[in-house]
């Protein structure tokens, strides 16, 4: 796997500047099932800055999710290893893991599930303050108060139990749970998936907000790619186990260089009927294969418009290249040459 | 799907062997002698020497296991204590008895469980559900044994059209074999009943308020093919599951029910052999009665993958 | 990618609903049967606990001038063949069947809960534990009761203890699956990000969301415990005469049904109101927890 | 010509908290080869109201108004009668193919029990129908795949066994709800592509429920923006989206990041305050809580669905003028 050289290499270091917030390396997570060895996540190597938000996008199945457990140590990896801040979390175990835990932390999805039921608002957002010793118990009661309005809660709320919030409310207590040890790193897992969409709004922009003024390194992992181009500074987007393209977003929404990013933005309907209509459209055919028997090759050759017999044997590895106005992206695609050119997709496949 | 089943066996004889170990050590753990316990305390030192050697209680412990587990495997459960008889064919002569009540007590709950859970379940609500599910509710606080002699009261004391006790095989006499029969296996069945109508109907109610309900719905599909094809066959692999882990419990049931209505079946076997602390028989019966148990969950199991393609087939798209 | 929609027509409210184990208690009194089965559950208990007080006679005591008499003034539920009065009997019995059932229960729960939070946290311990359930279970419960109480003994204490080992199981597997499910759930997940111990996981988080489902348990037990207590006692395999005992009564009738009915229809009738009391009381704590009856 | 005409549909559902309001007096209708969509957030009853049509709402649900189809008021119509309207003349598809496929039977049969109740067909004539269908909607290798059971297809695999179940009989409507949410995107459009196709095909009606703008965008030719129970701006997508009238409207649509427009770094602006859950039909307008406009007019009178002066109807008494991009 070659690295992106924005990296620090081997990620060494202590506390410098240069030491990214996280470094995944050559990361691999399999699962025995009972109908075989689901490769969720297989090779993947991303790197988060100090204080970026880097957006994580894909379909189900492509193993997102698991990536995101992964770099909190929320499940242990087949191989590679999990690098915050200079330490690889995935292989330490007890006290130690749980000390770091201050450091790095996840929101869920579903706030309904991602809260305890039988704590209060209060307690939820106390306990991580005493299990990393934060603050003492005398002002413990003010700080929650305090990191309550942080997220935009009244104080009041400390005594509520969570099934009497709206689940607006529920992803706030979440975020303020999660950042209450103030965390250098902070993995977003959907975040705003399951809300109404009028509520969305407002936890987007509490994230941005957040992430402003606290400075932490953010992986927000998302379908909805509108809300990562919101959000992200720069975009990684993963197809079956594997990173096919990691570019600033501006590019990456602009100009991405794997069809597989391309035809995931157009896919994507704009809420304007206009452009919506007449954009160039390519539906794919096919359908997600299964994460248990990866296509050999490139994992997307079956799907893809432009394939050549290449990609059908020959696994792409992770390219970097510096783009016209300095900015870089890393893909993994055989047709993108180094002046990040590769042939246009045939639009208008016939569906099905 | 093989491999599944073949774990699924193994485990079971795993199971039965820890059993069988469980049974033997249990017995052993017995507080006293048990050639004592054999003879009475009246016992010689002779006899009691004799007994010793003829049982083998001298050697060390896991030599009498392997010993009689090499009995077991080929069907030698040993020699009744109390009457010298093997332990196997007194055991052979009592099963077909138990069994026959058994099936009849399932077929009486099966039949009433599954229609009246369907008739509940689609009058969720109403009048007819409201009784059907009480009575049942009721029907379970009330104890098999004091059912069974409320049975007697009325059915062969106060309007005497029944027998109160008492068995004649089968072959014997078919028509007499079920009179007697029908009481024991209405009280015994009836009890079961009220367990799967409740079960029916709660799965019923699950599956008719599933999506693909609404969907057949949507089709334009008439409330019975709604009712009978889409809804009940779903609920019925819970039903399955129930019924198989319930024949455990019809065992359970049909001890005390042989003891009330005086049947020479496991049961009374069982009990009897109790009282007469003979621990050959007592040994027997109950690692038959385990057999059999974790053979019918054996068979549960499987016949659950058998009617859900969802196991049966597995693999498929992710999701 | 779920996203919650109007698809259903539960109203957002009633998905909101605590699942506390007091809320759901509070609820479950809220429906007449629960209430009902609460009032009669404790009626009844009441009168077998205040047996000493509210006997007319010692159950022991003897009229050896009415043997055998029905129900009368004199003797209410009428006399056995010794002459002893059958309503100091039945709330003695009731009195020795709720003290037998409520100790099995409690301590199966004991045992059970423990070895369900261990089996469904730790997939490693879980094979070793379930494949002993598997193998408790090999015995059906009664034959297991019976047993036991065989190899122990007949007393009261025994009884329970050998319908707590059957009962153990059904703890076991609950609380393992409830485990189990709250793991699957986010929040846990969260606790395990915020640092949390294992203790404190199981401790704080996941048994605290489990009462309610424990609670449901623990109601469905108690009846099933009251009447394997007087199943074992109708053996002989339970309670010890001369302390009076339903099933043994019971047992008793059998010999005089033909002459003296009362024997055998008021002991019966006596575990009937006990264990419907606590039928319906169970039914509405399950509803309580989950309306739409899908949990067994 | 209408081939629906909804007209002041309620529908009101008892709960154990007493009863709600889940649609309001609702009116649309929808033309041949029209696809109309009604768009609203979770509980506004845009769901409820279309399953009510036919008596597929909840248990115990009271609807009232009319519903007419082929000149006949549905509500009114015997059980038997509105059965052999369901699958036959109106078909509906719903959100989660997994759920809404029976586990237990292979897909191809599910197909074939619709042609079985309305259309009399020999059992080959329906096997041969079945895979004619699914070549229809883009299923390949159609009669391997009528073996299969749901649970061995892919989810949008599973769609397509569900839309070709609903044109099975050639039904003039077509009820969509929600088709594309539990779906990725990628699948979405190729969900959207076939409907449109079968749009065009076979001519019948559409009416799409969906919270999703950018589906309404990409597929409708009118919609209705639905807010508790009520429907409350209505119109051509060009004008909808061009001059939204409602605050509501308005906010959802200034709530989506809008791709593209990163440049810009626009805030997202979302609505404050959660979705009431309506009891009884109030005589006020239901958004006015949330609403930076609302005034003692709002709160005190129902406003009536009236033209706007960029060519929707709305409900409010305070309509936005200016085109949504100016701001």
């Amino acid at each position: 796997m070659s690295e992106p050289n924005t990296a620090v290499a081997g990620g060494t270091g202590n506390g410098s500047a240069d030491v990214p917030a996280l470094h995944l390396k050559n990361l691999v997570k399999h699962y025995a099932t009972r109908r075989g060895t689901v490769r969720s996540v297989d090779g993947v190597d991303l790197t988060i800055r100090k204080g970026e938000i880097l957006g994580l996008v894909g379909e189900s199945g492509s193993g997102k999710s698991t990536l995101g457990k992964l770099a909190v140590a929320l499940a242990e990896p087949t191989s590679g290893s999990v690098v915050i801040d200079g330490t690889d979390v995935s292989r330490l175990s007890g006290r130690e893991l749980r000390r770091r835990r201050k450091s790095f932390n996840i929101v869920f999805q579903d706030p309904g599930s991602s809260l305890n039921p039988r704590m209060t608002v209060g307690e939820a957002v106390a306990e991580p303050l005493r299990i990393h010793r934060i603050v003492e118990r005398r002002g413990e009661a003010r700080k929650v108060a305090e990191i309550l309005d942080t997220v935009g809660l009244r104080p009041e709320i400390a005594d509520r139990y969570v099934h009497m919030l709206s689940g607006g409310q529920r992803q706030r207590v979440s975020l303020a749970r999660a950042l209450a040890p103030e965390p250098t790193l902070l993995v977003a897992d959907e975040p705003t998936s399951a809300l109404d969409v009028s509520v969305q709004a407002s936890v987007l922009n509490l994230i941005a907000d957040l992430q402003h003024d606290l400075g932490f390194a953010c992986l927000f992992i998302s379908h909805d790619l509108a809300a990562v181009e919101y959000l992200a500074d720069r975009v990684a987007v993963m197809y079956l186990g594997r990173v096919v393209e990691v570019a600033d977003a501006e590019s990456l929404f602009t100009r991405p260089l794997h069809p597989y990013s391309e035809i995931l933005l157009k896919a994507a309907p704009l809420p304007d009927p206009d452009a919506q209509r007449t954009r160039e459209r390519i539906v794919l055919g096919g359908d997600l294969p299964s994460p248990l028997n990866p296509p050999a090759g490139c994992r997307f050759h079956p799907r893809c418009p432009i394939a050549v017999d290449r990609c059908r044997t020959e696994e792409p590895e992770l390219r970097e290249i510096v783009r016209p106005g300095g900015a870089t992206s890393s893909f993994a695609c055989h047709l993108v040459d180094d002046q990040g050119v590769r042939p246009p997709l045939i639009a208008d496949m016939p569906s099905g | 799907m093989i491999t599944a089943v073949l774990v699924r066996v193994a485990r079971a004889v795993l199971t039965l062997f820890l059993a069988v170990i469980v049974v033997f050590l249990g017995i052993r753990m017995l507080p006293g002698d048990i050639a004592v316990a054999m003879l009475g305390q009246e016992g010689n030192p002779d006899n009691l020497a004799q007994i010793r050697a003829a049982y083998g209680l001298d050697d060390p412990i896991w030599v009498q296991f392997g010993h009689y587990l090499g009995q077991v495997v080929q069907g030698n459960l040993g020699r009744s204590s109390s009457t010298g008889l093997p332990v196997a064919e007194v055991i052979g002569r009592a099963l077909p008895v138990t069994l026959e009540l058994a099936v009849l007590a399932m077929i009486v709950a099966i039949v009433i469980g599954v229609l009246f859970g369907v008739a509940a379940a689609t009058n969720q609500g109403r009048p007819a559900d409201w009784a059907v599910s009480s009575t049942a509710l009721f029907w379970l606080s009330v104890p098999s044994f004091w059912l069974g002699m409320m049975g007697i009261l009325l059915l062969s004391i106060v309007w005497p059209i029944l027998p109160a006790s008492g068995f004649i095989p089968f072959f014997e006499s078919p028509a007499d074999n079920l009179r007697h029969l029908v009481m024991p296996a209405a009280v015994l069945g009836t009890g079961f009943a009220a367990i799967i109508m409740r079960q029916t109907r709660s799965s019923m109610l699950d599956a008719l308020s599933g999506d693909y309900i609404r969907t057949a719905k949507a089709k334009g599909l008439s409330r019975s093919k709604v009712v009978f094809k889409h809804a009940l066959r779903n609920s019925l692999i819970v039903v399955i599951t129930v019924v198989g882990l319930q024949l455990g419990a019809l065992i359970s049931g049909a001890v005390i029910t042989e003891q009330v209505f005086v049947i020479p079946g496991i049961g009374k076997l069982t009990i009897d052999a109790i009282f007469m602390r003979d621990y050959p028989m007592i040994q027997g019966v109950v690692i038959v009665v385990a057999g059999a148990y974790i053979l019918i969950n054996l068979l549960t199991d499987l016949l659950y993958t058998l009617v859900d393609p969802r196991i049966r087939l597995g693999g498929g798209a992710a999701s | 990618m779920t996203v919650t929609t109007a698809g259903t027509a539960r109203p957002a409210r009633s998905r909101a609903r605590s699942t506390g184990a007091l809320a759901v208690f509070r609820r479950a009194l809220r429906s007449p049967a629960g209430l009902a089965g609460f009032v009669i559950a404790v009626v009844v208990v009441a009168a077998g606990l205040l047996a000493p007080w509210l006997s007319p006679m010692a159950p022991e005591a003897t009229d050896y001038a009415n043997p055998l008499s029905g129900p009368s003034g004199l003797h209410l539920l009428g006399t056995d063949e010794l002459g002893r009065d059958q309503l100091s009997r039945v709330l003695y019995g009731i009195n020795a069947s709720v003290l037998v059932g409520l100790a099995s229960v409690v301590l199966a729960a004991l045992v059970g809960v423990p070895l369900g939070l261990v089996a469904g946290y730790f997939p490693k311990v879980d094979r070793v534990i379930s494949q002993l359930v598997d193998v408790m279970l090999a015995f059906p419960n009664l034959i297991l009761a019976v047993g036991l109480a065989a190899i122990l003994g007949p007393s009261a204490m025994n009884a329970a203890i050998a319908l707590a080992v059957g009962a153990v199981p059904g703890f076991v597997r609950l609380i393992r699956g409830e485990v189990l499910r709250l793991r699957g759930l986010d929040f846990v997940s969260s606790a395990i990000a915020a640092g949390n111990t294992h203790t404190r996981i199981l401790w704080r988080h996941i048994l605290p969301n489990a009462t309610s489902t424990l609670l449901v348990q623990i109601s469905v037990a108690i009846p099933h415990a009251i009447l394997g207590e007087a199943m074992l006692s109708f053996l002989g395999l339970g309670i010890r005469p001369p302390t009076p005992s339903l099933g043994i009564m019971l047992a008793g009738a059998q010999q005089y049904i033909e002459t003296a009915w009362w024997l055998a229809v008021f002991p019966g009738l006596a575990i009937v109101a006990l264990t419907l009391a606590f039928n319906l009381f169970g039914d509405a704590l399950r509803d309580a927890l989950d309306p739409k009856g899908r949990r067994r | 010509m209408n081939v629906l005409d909804v007209r002041d549909l309620s529908v009101e559902i008892p709960t154990e908290t007493g009863h709600v309001l889940a649609v309001d007096g609702l009116s649309y209708s929808v033309g041949e080869s029209e696809i109309l969509a009604i768009v609203g957030e979770s509980g506004c009853g845009k769901s409820v109201g279309v399953l009510s049509l036919l008596g597929l709402g909840p248990e115990h649900a009271r609807v009232t108004g009319e519903v007419n189809y082929a000149g006949q008021n549905l509500l009114t119509r015997k059980p038997d009668a509105l059965r052999r309207v369901r699958g036959q003349d109106i078909a509906y598809i719903f959100q989660d193919p997994m759920t809404a496929l029976n586990p237990l039977m292979p897909v191809g049969k599910q197909v074939e029990e619709v042609l079985a109740q309305h259309a009399s067909m020999s059992r080959a004539e329906r096997r041969a129908r079945v895979v004619e269908l699914f070549e229809l909607v883009g299923i390949p290798a159609a009669a391997e795949r009528a073996r299969a059971y749901p649970h061995q297809l892919s989810g949008g695999m599973r769609q397509r066994v569900m839309i070709s179940m609903a044109i099975a009989c050639g039904p003039r409507v077509l009820i969509a709800d929600e088709p594309t949410t539990a779906l990725d995107v990628t699948v979405q459009a190729a969900i959207l592509e076939i409907l449109k196709d079968l749009r065009d095909k076979l001519g019948m009606a559409i009416v799409l429920i969906t919270h999703d703008m950018g589906v309404v965008a990409d597929i409708a030719d009118r919609v209705v923006v639905m807010y508790a129970g009520r429907a409350i701006e209505e119109g051509g997508i060009e004008q909808v989206f061009r001059r939204p009238a409602h605050p509501y409207t308005r906010g959802l649509l200034s709530a989506v990041p809008v791709p593209g427009q990163r440049a810009a770094r626009a805030r997202l602006r979302g609505i404050p305050g959660t979705v009431p859950v309506i009891a009884e039909s109030v005589d006020a307008c239901t958004f006015a809580d949330r609403c930076g406009r609302a005034d003692e007019a709002c709160r005190s009178g129902r406003p009536p669905l009236a033209e706007a002066a960029g060519g929707t109807r709305v409900a409010c008494r305070h309509p936005e003028t200016k085109e949504s991009n100016g701001e």
